[in-house]
C-alpha cells in the first residue's frame, strides 16, 4: 500500500530535483511535474477505496497522535488530493507545450511546490503544517503569478504578496492563540478539548484563523487579490490557481470551522457571505471585458456559492459543496485551459478579440463552451448536479427564508448565465475583429499537448453530469470526514 | 503594574503588529508596505515565543533541570517560529524581488500609481 | 330528409331573390330621398345579366377564385341562419312550420359569425390578387371597418348568447317566441346593433370600403363582367344575412317565412333611411365611433346581463 | 425500451449528423431526413404501446424515468413531425450555408430534448431534458448570427430565470414530499398545504409561462423566433413553445390535480382566474401588436404569443371542452405556424434574405403552392371554418360562454379579428399584389421545400374537415385527467344542442362553391390580363412599383400603436439596464490600490471580533 | 323606351341588358364634365335609365369623353377604352372631340378623336344640354338595337390602323397591343 505521506513527498521531492536537473538539461523538466502528478493521481486512486473504510493516520515521527505532525488520509483528504492530482497533472500536460518562454525549470519546481502545498494542506492533520503547506502554496503562487515578469504580473503578484502575507500573518497569531489555549496544535486535539475554553476566548482564534485562511479561500471583502491574480497570471497557472489553490483555501476554513469548532452556530453567517460573495463576484463579472478577469470573478461567484453550501452545515449542503469544489475545478481550470491558446493566439484578453474563435479554434471553442454551460449548471454537465445538491440542500430545510436565499443565489445564477453566453456567442457566432487574419485560419487549434487535458476535462464533465452517482459515493463519506467531529477525533486519536 | 510586567511581550510583539499594519495601510511604497510586513511578521513570532514562554524557565533541553519539568521553557513554539522566520524571509525576498521588477515596468513603486488592474 | 333537402335548396334562393330585390329597392329608396325618381326595382337583374355578358378581365386563378369562394360563402351562412317559422316538429310543411334553417344543428352562431367571415376574406385575397394598389387599400380599409363593428357586433352576441344560455340561433329565435322579442329583453344591444348595421351592411355612412371617388371602388376596382355579377349578388346575400341576423337575434326570428321577411324589410328600410341623409366618414372616424357609443352600449348590456344572472 | 430507443436515436443521430457533414454534405442531410423520419416512424409505432422504463437508476439517489402515454405521445408525434418537415425543408434551405452541420446536428438535438421532455416520467428528467432544450434552442437560434445574437441572449436568460424558478420549485416538491416520480408527486400534493401548492404553482408557472410565452413573460419570443433561421423559426414557434403548454398540462392536471387547481386562491382572485385573464390578454394584446408589425417573421412571432393566449386560456379554464380546445389549438398552431415559418421562409430563401413586407409583393404567381398552403394556414389561424384552426376555437369559445364568461370569450374573439388583419397583411404583402421589379426572377420554390410545406398544408385540411380524428385523442387524454367526456364523432361533436357537424359544413360549402362555381361559368368568357394592366385613372401602372404595403393598417395603428408598446419588454430592459449599474457599481469594490484591500481584510477580521462582542454570535 | 316588354327581353335579353344598364365611365377631360352632375342628379336623373357612373372602366360598358381632348389626355382616354370590356360604347360629348371645336387650331388638341378609338355616338353642342345627353343616349339605345354600336368590334378589326395612329402621336405607347397581329404580313399590308 502507497504511504499517503508519499503523496506530499514525491511532488516536494521532485520539485528540489527540477531545478537540478534544469542546470544540467533542462528540456526534461517539462515532464517532471506530469511524472509526479501521474503519481499522485495513481497513489489517491489507490487510497481511496481503503481509506473510505477507515482513514489512514500517517505517523511521521513515531509518536502517535496528538504528539509530534501527522498526517490524516481521510476520504475527504485523498479525495481532494485526488482532485488536485487529476487537475494537477492535467494542467502539467498542458504546461508542457504552453509554458517555453522564461524560466521553464523554475516554473515547473514552482508548479510542484504549489501542488504540494495544496496536497499537503488536505492532508495534514496539525494545524500549524496547515500553515506551513498554505504558505508554500502561496509563496509558490506569488511567483508564479509573477512567472512573465510583465507588468499586469508584477503587479497583481505584489498585491498578492502584500494580502497573502497579511492574512498568513493572522493565520499565525491565529495559530499562537490556540495553542497558547489548547497547548497542542493536532487538529482532532484540540477538537476534542473545544468546549473546555469559554467561547469569548474561543472567537478570537478563530476569527483570526477564518480571516486569515479566507484570504486565499477569497471569500468577499478578502478577495480582492484574486481576479488581478488569476487574470494576469500564465493561463496555466490561473487554470490551477483557480481550480485548486482557492479550494485549498476552503479547505482550510471548513476545516478550522467544521472540525476544529464544530461551528454550527455562525452558520448563517457564513451563508450570508456566502452569499454576498456570490452576488459581488458574479455582479463584477457581468460587464468585464477581459476575460480572464471575467472568469476569475466568476470564481469569486462560484466560490460564494461553495460557502453558501458551507453554511448550510448539513450533510446534504457540504456534500454540494464538495461537488461544486469539483465542478467548478474541472470546469474553470477547463475555461482557462481553453482560453489560454485563444489569447495566445489573438494576443488580447479582450472577449471583442476572441470572437469567431469557434471558426478559428474549434476544439477549444467547444471545449470552452461545455466548461461554461456547467458552470452556469446546465445540464448534461457537471455542473448541474453539483448546484442541484447544493439548492436541494437549501431547500431541505423547508424554510421560507431559504427559499428565498436560494432564489438570491440563483439570481447569480442568471446574471452568470449573462455573461457566459454572451461569450459563447461570441465565440462561435460572432464575426471575428477585423485585425483578425484569416489566412491561417486552419492551422490554429491548439496543439496536442493543450488538446489533450482540454478534451479529457470535458469528457470528464459530460461523463459525471450524465453519471454523478460515480462521485456521490465519494461525496458523502467526505462530506461526513469534515462535518462529523467526533468520528474524526476518534479516527485520529483512537477511542 | 504587574500586569504591565506579566503581559509586557504580548504588548510589544501587538505594538510591533499594529505598526506594521499601520505601515501597511498607510504607506503607498511598495518597499515601506514591505517593511511593514516584516515588522508584523517579527511581532507575531515575538507572539509565538512568548506564547511558549515561561518567565525565569530553562531551555527546554533534556538537562537535569528541564527533567524535573516545570520550568521548561514549551519548545514547540520556537519550532514554529524558526518556520515562521523561514517563510516571512522568503515572503519578503519575493516581495521584494517583486518591488525591483515592478520599478522596472512603472518606474515608481507609489502603490496608489500602480493601479492598472482594478474593477 | 326530403324536407331537409327542399330546405337547402329554398333557403339559399330565398336569399337569392330577397338579395336581388333588397338592392333595388335600396336604389330606389335612396333615389326617392335624394327626389328622384330612381330606377326600376328589378334594375340589379339587368345590371346582373349586362355583366354576365359582358367580356370578363381576369387577373389570375385567385382573382377568380375569390369571387367564387365569396358567393359560396356568403350562400353556406344562409343555410345556418334561420329564416322564419317555429321550431315545430319537424317534416311539416316548410313554409307554414317547422324552422327553415337547414343547418342550425352545426355548431350555431359561433360558426354564423366565422363564416360571415369567409366573403370579406374571399373578396380580400381575390382583391389583392388584382394587383391593383385601390383594391389594396380598399380592402384595408375593409379589414380595419370589420374590426370597427366587430368589436360592438362580438359583444351584442356574447350579450345574447350569454342573456339565453346558448350559441344555438334556433334556440335564441324560439326562446323570443316564447317570450320578449331581444329588442325588449336587451335592448342595449339592440341599440348597439342598430347602430353599427349601416357599418355591417357597408352602406353610408362606412361606405369608405368600396368609395368610388376615392379608390376607385377598392376592392372592386378590377373587377368586371361574371365577377362582378357575382360579387354584386354575394353583395346583396350578405345584407340579407345581416339583417337576417338582426331580426333573428332581436325581433324573434318570424313565425314564418313571411312574417320574417317583413321584419327583414322593416329593418332594411330603417338602415337605409339612416344611410341615405349621411355623408361618408373617414375609417378613422368610423373607428372611433364604433369603438364609443355601440361599443359602450354594447358593454353595458353585457355587463347588465352577467350581473343578472 | 421505446422511449429509450427513441432518444438514443434523437441523441446519437444529432452526433453523427455533425460527423457526418464533416465527410461530405449529401451524407449529412440524407442522415438527418433519415433520422428525423426514423423518429416519426418509430414514435408512431410507439401508439398504443404506453410503459414506463427506468434509463438511469441513480442520479444523485433518484431514479430517472422514461414513460410514454397518450399525452406524450401526442406531444411527441407532433414534436417528431414538425421537427423531420423542418429537417426535409432545411435541404435546399441551409445548402451551402456555412453552419449547415451545426444546424443540422442541433436541429435533431433540440428534437431529442423535446422528446425527452415530454417523455420523462419524474420531474427530475423532465428538469434536464427541458434545460438541454433551453440550450440547444439558444445555439441553435444564435447559430443564424447578426441580430439573432441578442435575441439568442434573451432568450436564453429568460429561460435560464424560468427554469432557475422551476429548480426552487421542483426542489421544494422533492424535500416535501421525498418523490418526484410523477405519479407519486400528485399523489403527495393532495395531501399538500395551499400555500406549499402555491408555491409549486408560481415557480412551474414561471418557468412554463416564460417557455410558453405567456403575457407578460413573453419578451424573448419576438425577436427570437424572427431571428432564428426559418426551419428552426418553425420549430421554435410550432413545437418548442409547445413544450411550455405541455408544461402547464402537466403541472395543472397531472401534478397538481384539477380540483386542487381550482382551490387554490379565493373568490375571483383564484389561480385559475389569474391565469385565464392573463391567457386572455395574451391572445389580445400580442395579436395587435403583430398587426403593427413589418417585418414577416416579426409579424409570425407576435402571432404565436396570441395563439398561445387561446391555448393559455383554454388550458386553464378546465372544463372538458376547453381543454380539447386548448391541445387541439397547440397542434393546429403548431401545424399553421411551422408551415407559415416554412413559407417565409423559402420567400425568404427565394427572394436572397427579403422578409421586409414593405419590399415583397406578388409572389403568388411565382410560388403558387406555397401561396396556397401559406393561405390554409393563415385561415387556420383565423380558424375558418374547413381548416383545423376551426374546431379548436370553437370548442373554446363554446366553453367560455357556456359556462359564463363572456368578457373571456369576448378577448378571444376579438383575437381572431386581430387575426384575419394580420394574416391578410402578411399574406397580401407577400404574395398578393404587384410584383416588384427586383422580384420578376424570383422562382418556385424547390422540392425539398414544397414538399413540407405542403405536407402541413394536407395536415390542416384535414384535420379541418375529420376533426374527429385528433379530437378523439385529445378527449381521451381529458378523460384521463378526469374531464367528463365528450361525445366525439368523426366529425365533430355528438348531438346536443350546439353541437358542430364538420360533414355538414364540409358539404354546404362544397356545394355552395359548386353552384357559385356553376354560376360563374353561365357568364361570358373572360381575357386574362397581367399586372400592368391594373386601372389606374387611365395612366400606365408604374410597374412593380405601385404596391399598397407600406403602413397597411395606417389609421389603425396610428390609433392604438400608443397603447400597444410592449412595457414588459421596456420594464425588462429597464431592469437590465439597472442591474448593469448596480454591476458596475459593485465592481468599484476592487480598487485596484493594496491599501485598500488590506483595509478589507483588517476590516474583516474587525467586524467578525465587533460582532462577537456585540451579539455572541457564537 | 321598351324596357317594359318581356316579349323583348325574353327575345335578346343581352341587347336589352345592355341598353338598359349603361355604366358609364365620365371621363372628364374638359368643361363638357360640367354638364353631367344635372344629368345624374335629381333634375334629370339619369338613374331612370339605368345609367350610373362606375368608378373603373372595368365595371362600366359607356365611355363617355365629355370636352376636348389634349394628347395627355388622350393617351389615357386609349388606355381607359382598352382596358374596358367588350361590349363598350363610346360616347364623345360636345364638339371639341368631333372636330376640335374652339380649340381647332390649338397645337396640343386633338381634333378627330375617332382616328385613335372607335366612337358610336356623337353628342354635339357647346357645352350639350343634358337633354341633348339624353337624345345622345336615346340614339345609342337604336344604334345597340339594330347593332350599329359596333365600335368595340370596328377597333379589334382595325387595330392595326387605330394603334398606327397612336403611335404616330406618342411614339411608343407603354403598354403592349391589345389585339396581338396576327401575323407580320397583316401588319406590313396594314
Amino acid at each position: 500500500m502507497v504511504n499517503p505521506i508519499l503523496l506530499i513527498a514525491v511532488p516536494l521531492g521532485l520539485g528540489f530535483i527540477i531545478p537540478l536537473l534544469g542546470l544540467i538539461w533542462e528540456k526534461p523538466t517539462r515532464y517532471v511535474p506530469a511524472a509526479a502528478m501521474v503519481f499522485n493521481l495513481a497513489a489517491s486512486l489507490l487510497l481511496l477505496p481503503k481509506v473510505l473504510q477507515r482513514p489512514w493516520v500517517v505517523e511521521t515521527a513515531g509518536l502517535p497522535p496528538p504528539f509530534s505532525i501527522h498526517l490524516v488520509a481521510g476520504p475527504l483528504g485523498v479525495g481532494l488530493s485526488l482532485l488536485i492530482a487529476l487537475v494537477g497533472l492535467l494542467v502539467a500536460i498542458y504546461a508542457i507545450g504552453y509554458v517555453r518562454e522564461g524560466p521553464v525549470a523554475k516554473y515547473h519546481s514552482l508548479y510542484l511546490f504549489l501542488l504540494t502545498g495544496a496536497t499537503g494542506m488536505v492532508l495534514t492533520a496539525d494545524l500549524f503544517n496547515l500553515f506551513v503547506f498554505f504558505e508554500i502554496l502561496c509563496i509558490s503562487s506569488y511567483a508564479l503569478v509573477a512567472y512573465h515578469g510583465d507588468r499586469a504580473g508584477t503587479e497583481s503578484s505584489a498585491k498578492y504578496l502584500i494580502q497573502g502575507a497579511i492574512g498568513s500573518s493572522l493565520v499565525l497569531i491565529g495559530i499562537g492563540f490556540v495553542y497558547g489555549l489548547f497547548g497542542t496544535l493536532s487538529m482532532a486535539d484540540i477538537a476534542r478539548n473545544i468546549d473546555s475554553v469559554s467561547p469569548m476566548k474561543l472567537f478570537l482564534p478563530m476569527a483570526f484563523l477564518i480571516t486569515g485562511f479566507g484570504v486565499e479561500a477569497a471569500v468577499l471583502p478578502l478577495n480582492a487579490w484574486l481576479p488581478d491574480a488569476h487574470s494576469s497570471a500564465p493561463s496555466s497557472i490561473s487554470a490551477i490557481l483557480s481550480g485548486i489553490a482557492i479550494k485549498a483555501g476552503l479547505y482550510a476554513v471548513a476545516r478550522v470551522l467544521f472540525t476544529i469548532y464544530g461551528a454550527d452556530t455562525i452558520a448563517l453567517l457564513v451563508l450570508v457571505i456566502g452569499i454576498l460573495t456570490l452576488l459581488v463576484g458574479e455582479m463584477s463579472a457581468f460587464s468585464q471585458n477581459n476575460i480572464k478577469r471575467l472568469l476569475a470573478y466568476s470564481s469569486i461567484g462560484q466560490i460564494g456559492l461553495i460557502v453558501f453550501a458551507l453554511g448550510l452545515a448539513s450533510a446534504l449542503g457540504v456534500q454540494g459543496a464538495l461537488f461544486l469544489v469539483v465542478s467548478h475545478a474541472l470546469a474553470k481550470s477547463l475555461l482557462f485551459l481553453s482560453v489560454g491558446y485563444m489569447i495566445y493566439r489573438t494576443g488580447s484578453m479582450e472577449i471583442s478579440s476572441l470572437y469567431g474563435m469557434g471558426r478559428r479554434m474549434p476544439v477549444s471553442a467547444l471545449c470552452f463552451t461545455i466548461g461554461a454551460f456547467s458552470l452556469v449548471g446546465l445540464p448534461p454537465f457537471i455542473g448541474f448536479p453539483a448546484k442541484f445538491t447544493v439548492i436541494m440542500a437549501a431547500l431541505e430545510r423547508a424554510d421560507p427564508l431559504f427559499t428565498a436565499l436560494v432564489g438570491v443565489v440563483l439570481v447569480g445564477t442568471v446574471v452568470e448565465g449573462a455573461y457566459f453566453f454572451r461569450i459563447v456567442q461570441g465565440l462561435h457566432f460572432r464575426p471575428p475583429p477585423e485585425s483578425a487574419t484569416p489566412a491561417r485560419a486552419d492551422q490554429e487549434e491548439a496543439p496536442v499537448s493543450a488538446l489533450v487535458p482540454i478534451c479529457l476535462l470535458a469528457a470528464l464533465i459530460v461523463a459525471v453530469g450524465v453519471y454523478p452517482s460515480v462521485l456521490t459515493h465519494y461525496l458523502g463519506p467526505a462530506a461526513r470526514d469534515l462535518l462529523d467531529k467526533a468520528a474524526y477525533i476518534h479516527h485520529v486519536l483512537g477511542p | 503594574m504587574s500586569f504591565l510586567a506579566d503581559y509586557v511581550h504580548y504588548i510589544g510583539c501587538f505594538a510591533l503588529v499594529l505598526i506594521g499594519l499601520y505601515i501597511v495601510l498607510v504607506k503607498t511604497n511598495l518597499v515601506k508596505v514591505i517593511i511593514g510586513i516584516n515588522l508584523i511578521d517579527t511581532g507575531v513570532n515575538l507572539f509565538l515565543v512568548s506564547v511558549g514562554y515561561i518567565r525565569m524557565g530553562t531551555a527546554p533541553i533534556f538537562s537535569e533541570d528541564g527533567a524535573a519539568g516545570k520550568q521548561m521553557v514549551d519548545p514547540v513554539p520556537q519550532a514554529l517560529v524558526l518556520t515562521a522566520i523561514v517563510i516571512g524571509v522568503s515572503v519578503v525576498a519575493l516581495g521584494l524581488s517583486v518591488a525591483i521588477r515592478l520599478y522596472e515596468h512603472y518606474g515608481t513603486l507609489d502603490l496608489r500609481k500602480i493601479r492598472e488592474l482594478k474593477w | 330528409m326530403v324536407t331537409r333537402i327542399i330546405h337547402i335548396v329554398l333557403s339559399p334562393l330565398i336569399a337569392l331573390v330577397v338579395a336581388v330585390f333588397l338592392l333595388g329597392l335600396s336604389r330606389i329608396v335612396i333615389a326617392r330621398i335624394h327626389r328622384r325618381y330612381g330606377p326600376p326595382i328589378y334594375q340589379p337583374i339587368i345590371d346582373i345579366i349586362r355583366l354576365m355578358n359582358q367580356q370578363s378581365i381576369s387577373h389570375g386563378t385567385l382573382f377568380e377564385l375569390g369571387v367564387v369562394l365569396a358567393l359560396a360563402g356568403s350562400i353556406v351562412t344562409v343555410l345556418f341562419i334561420p329564416l322564419g317559422g317555429t321550431n315545430a316538429p319537424p317534416g311539416s310543411y316548410p313554409l307554414a312550420h317547422g324552422l327553415l334553417c337547414p343547418l342550425s344543428s352545426s355548431g350555431g352562431l359561433l360558426v354564423v359569425i366565422y363564416l360571415m367571415l369567409f366573403g370579406p376574406v374571399s373578396i380580400a385575397l381575390g382583391a389583392g390578387a388584382s394587383e391593383n394598389p385601390n383594391a389594396s387599400i380598399g380592402v384595408s380599409r375593409k379589414m380595419l371597418l370589420a374590426l370597427a363593428y366587430e368589436v360592438p357586433f362580438l359583444l351584442v352576441i356574447l350579450a345574447i348568447m350569454s342573456h339565453y344560455g346558448t350559441i344555438s340561433i334556433a334556440e335564441i329565435v324560439s326562446r323570443q317566441q316564447d317570450s320578449a322579442w331581444g329588442v325588449f329583453s336587451v335592448p342595449l344591444s339592440a341599440v348597439a346593433a342598430f347602430l353599427i348595421l349601416p357599418a355591417m351592411l357597408g352602406i353610408r355612412p362606412f361606405d369608405l370600403v368600396g368609395a368610388p371617388q376615392e379608390i376607385a371602388s377598392g376592392p372592386l376596382a378590377e373587377y368586371g363582367g361574371r365577377y362582378l355579377a357575382l360579387l354584386t349578388i354575394q353583395n346583396g346575400i350578405q345584407v340579407f344575412v345581416v339583417i337576417a341576423l338582426f331580426v333573428n337575434l332581436f325581433l324573434g326570428g318570424g313565425v314564418n317565412v313571411i312574417t320574417f321577411l317583413l321584419k327583414v324589410f322593416a329593418v332594411f328600410l330603417a338602415a337605409e333611411l339612416v344611410s341615405a341623409v349621411l355623408p361618408r366618414v373617414r375609417i378613422e372616424n368610423a373607428l372611433r365611433f364604433c369603438w364609443t357609443w355601440p361599443t359602450g352600449l354594447a358593454l353595458a348590456q353585457m355587463i347588465i346581463t352577467v350581473v343578472s344572472r | 425500451m421505446l422511449p429509450t430507443t427513441i432518444l438514443i436515436v434523437a441523441f446519437g443521430s444529432a452526433g453523427f449528423v455533425y460527423l457526418a457533414g464533416r465527410v461530405h454534405a449529401r451524407v449529412r442531410d440524407t442522415l438527418a431526413v433519415l433520422s428525423s423520419l426514423v423518429l416519426v416512424g418509430l414514435i408512431g409505432l410507439g401508439y398504443g404501446a404506453w410503459r414506463e422504463v427506468v434509463y438511469v437508476p441513480d442520479f444523485l439517489g433518484l431514479e430517472l424515468v422514461l414513460r410514454l402515454n397518450l399525452l406524450a405521445w401526442f406531444f411527441a408525434i407532433t414534436v417528431a413531425a414538425v421537427v423531420s418537415l423542418s429537417t426535409i425543408f432545411s435541404l435546399s434551405y441551409m445548402r451551402r450555408k456555412e453552419s449547415a452541420n451545426f444546424h443540422y446536428s442541433a436541429t435533431l438535438a433540440v428534437e431529442g430534448a423535446m422528446l425527452g421532455t415530454v417523455f420523462a416520467g419524474d420531474l427530475l428528467s423532465f428538469f434536464i431534458f427541458w434545460e438541454i432544450m433551453s440550450w440547444s434552442a439558444y445555439l441553435l437560434i444564435s447559430c443564424n448570427r447578426g441580430r439573432a445574437l441578442e435575441a439568442g441572449l434573451k432568450y436564453i436568460i429568460m429561460s435560464l430565470v424560468g427554469s432557475c424558478a422551476m429548480l426552487i420549485g421542483l426542489l421544494a416538491m422533492y424535500s416535501g414530499l421525498g418523490v418526484l416520480s410523477i405519479p407519486l408527486v400528485a399523489e403527495g400534493m393532495q395531501a399538500a398545504s395551499p400555500g406549499f401548492v402555491l408555491l409549486v404553482l408560481l415557480t412551474f408557472g414561471l418557468g412554463f409561462g416564460i417557455k410558453s410565452a405567456m403575457v407578460p413573460l413573453h419578451t424573448w419570443l419576438p425577436d427570437a423566433h424572427s431571428e432564428a433561421a426559418s426551419p428552426f423559426s418553425a420549430v421554435l414557434s410550432g413545437v418548442l413553445i409547445k413544450m411550455g403548454i405541455y408544461g402547464f398540462v402537466l403541472l395543472m392536471y397531472v401534478v397538481v390535480g384539477l380540483k386542487l387547481l381550482l382551490g387554490v386562491g379565493a373568490g375571483w382572485l383564484t389561480f385559475r382566474h389569474i391565469l385565464c385573464w392573463l391567457g386572455a390578454i395574451t391572445v389580445v394584446v400580442p395579436t395587435f401588436i403583430a398587426v403593427l408589425q413589418s417585418d414577416a417573421k416579426r409579424l409570425l412571432a407576435w402571432s404565436s404569443i396570441g395563439q398561445i393566449g387561446y391555448i393559455i386560456l383554454g388550458l386553464s379554464f378546465g372544463t372538458s371542452l376547453a381543454f380539447a380546445g386548448a391541445i387541439f389549438h397547440a397542434l393546429n398552431h403548431a401545424l399553421c405556424k411551422s408551415l407559415l415559418f416554412l413559407a417565409v421562409g423559402a420567400v425568404e430563401h427565394n427572394t436572397g434574405g427579403v422578409r421586409d413586407l414593405n419590399d415583397l409583393g406578388g409572389l403568388a404567381k411565382r410560388m403558387p403552392v406555397t401561396f396556397a398552403c401559406a393561405l390554409l394556414a393563415g385561415l387556420g389561424l383565423i380558424g375558418i371554418p374547413l381548416t383545423s384552426g376551426f374546431v379548436p376555437k370553437w370548442l373554446i369559445y363554446r366553453s367560455l360562454i357556456e359556462d359564463g364568461y363572456p368578457f373571456l370569450a369576448l378577448a378571444a374573439l376579438i383575437g381572431t379579428w386581430g387575426a384575419i388583419l394580420y394574416v391578410y397583411k402578411l399574406l397580401h404583402n407577400i404574395f398578393l399584389g404587384q410584383l416588384p421589379e427586383k422580384h420578376r426572377e424570383v422562382r418556385r420554390a424547390p422540392l425539398s421545400m414544397r414538399i413540407p410545406i405542403l405536407l402541413l398544408g394536407l395536415g390542416i385540411l384535414v384535420f379541418g374537415v375529420v376533426p374527429g380524428i385528433p379530437l378523439r385523442a385529445v378527449q381521451d387524454i381529458g378523460h384521463t385527467f378526469g374531464l367528463a367526456q365528450l361525445k366525439v364523432t368523426l366529425w365533430g361533436l355528438g348531438s346536443e344542442a350546439g353541437a358542430l357537424n364538420m360533414l355538414n359544413i364540409c358539404l354546404a360549402v362544397v356545394i355552395a362553391f359548386a353552384a357559385a362555381f356553376l354560376l360563374l361559368r353561365l357568364g361570358a368568357k373572360g381575357r386574362a390580363v397581367d399586372q400592368e394592366d391594373s386601372y389606374a385613372a387611365g395612366s400606365a401602372v408604374p410597374v412593380g412599383r405601385y404596391h399598397y404595403t407600406v403602413d397597411f393598417y395606417g389609421p389603425l395603428s396610428r390609433m392604438i400603436s400608443p397603447y400597444l408598446r410592449d412595457r414588459a419588454d421596456e420594464f425588462y430592459y429597464w431592469l437590465a439596464a439597472r442591474g448593469r449599474e448596480i454591476a458596475d457599481l459593485t465592481r468599484k469594490v476592487y480598487t485596484g490600490y493594496a491599501g485598500t484591500y488590506v483595509l478589507y481584510i483588517v476590516s474583516f477580521l474587525a467586524a467578525l471580533i465587533f460582532l462577537q462582542l456585540v451579539w455572541h454570535i457564537w | 323606351m321598351d324596357r317594359n316588354q318581356l316579349a323583348k327581353w325574353l327575345k335578346s335579353p343581352v341587347e336589352m341588358a345592355n341598353k338598359y344598364s349603361l355604366h358609364a365611365v365620365y371621363f372628364c377631360t374638359g368643361c363638357g364634365i360640367i354638364e353631367i352632375p344635372p344629368v345624374i342628379t335629381a333634375r334629370w336623373d339619369a338613374e331612370r335609365f339605368g345609367i350610373k357612373a362606375v368608378a373603373t372602366p372595368r365595371q362600366g360598358n359607356l365611355f363617355m369623353i365629355t370636352g376636348y381632348v389634349s394628347l395627355k389626355t388622350l393617351k389615357a382616354i386609349i388606355r381607359t377604352y382598352e382596358q374596358m370590356p367588350d361590349p363598350k360604347y363610346t360616347v364623345a360629348f360636345g364638339s371639341c372631340p368631333i372636330n376640335g371645336g374652339m380649340y381647332w387650331d390649338s397645337y396640343n388638341t386633338i381634333k378627330h378623336l375617332d382616328k385613335y378609338i372607335p366612337i358610336d355616338g356623337w353628342i354635339a353642342g357647346c357645352m350639350p344640354r343634358p337633354e341633348a345627353v339624353f337624345i345622345g343616349v336615346t340614339h345609342l339605345w337604336t344604334l345597340i338595337d339594330k347593332g350599329k354600336a359596333d365600335g368595340y368590334i370596328r377597333y379589334s378589326k382595325n387595330y392595326a390602323s387605330y394603334r398606327r395612329n397612336q403611335e404616330m402621336l406618342f411614339g411608343d405607347l407603354g403598354w403592349p397591343p391589345l389585339y396581338p397581329s396576327e401575323s407580320p404580313a397583316e401588319e406590313a399590308r396594314a
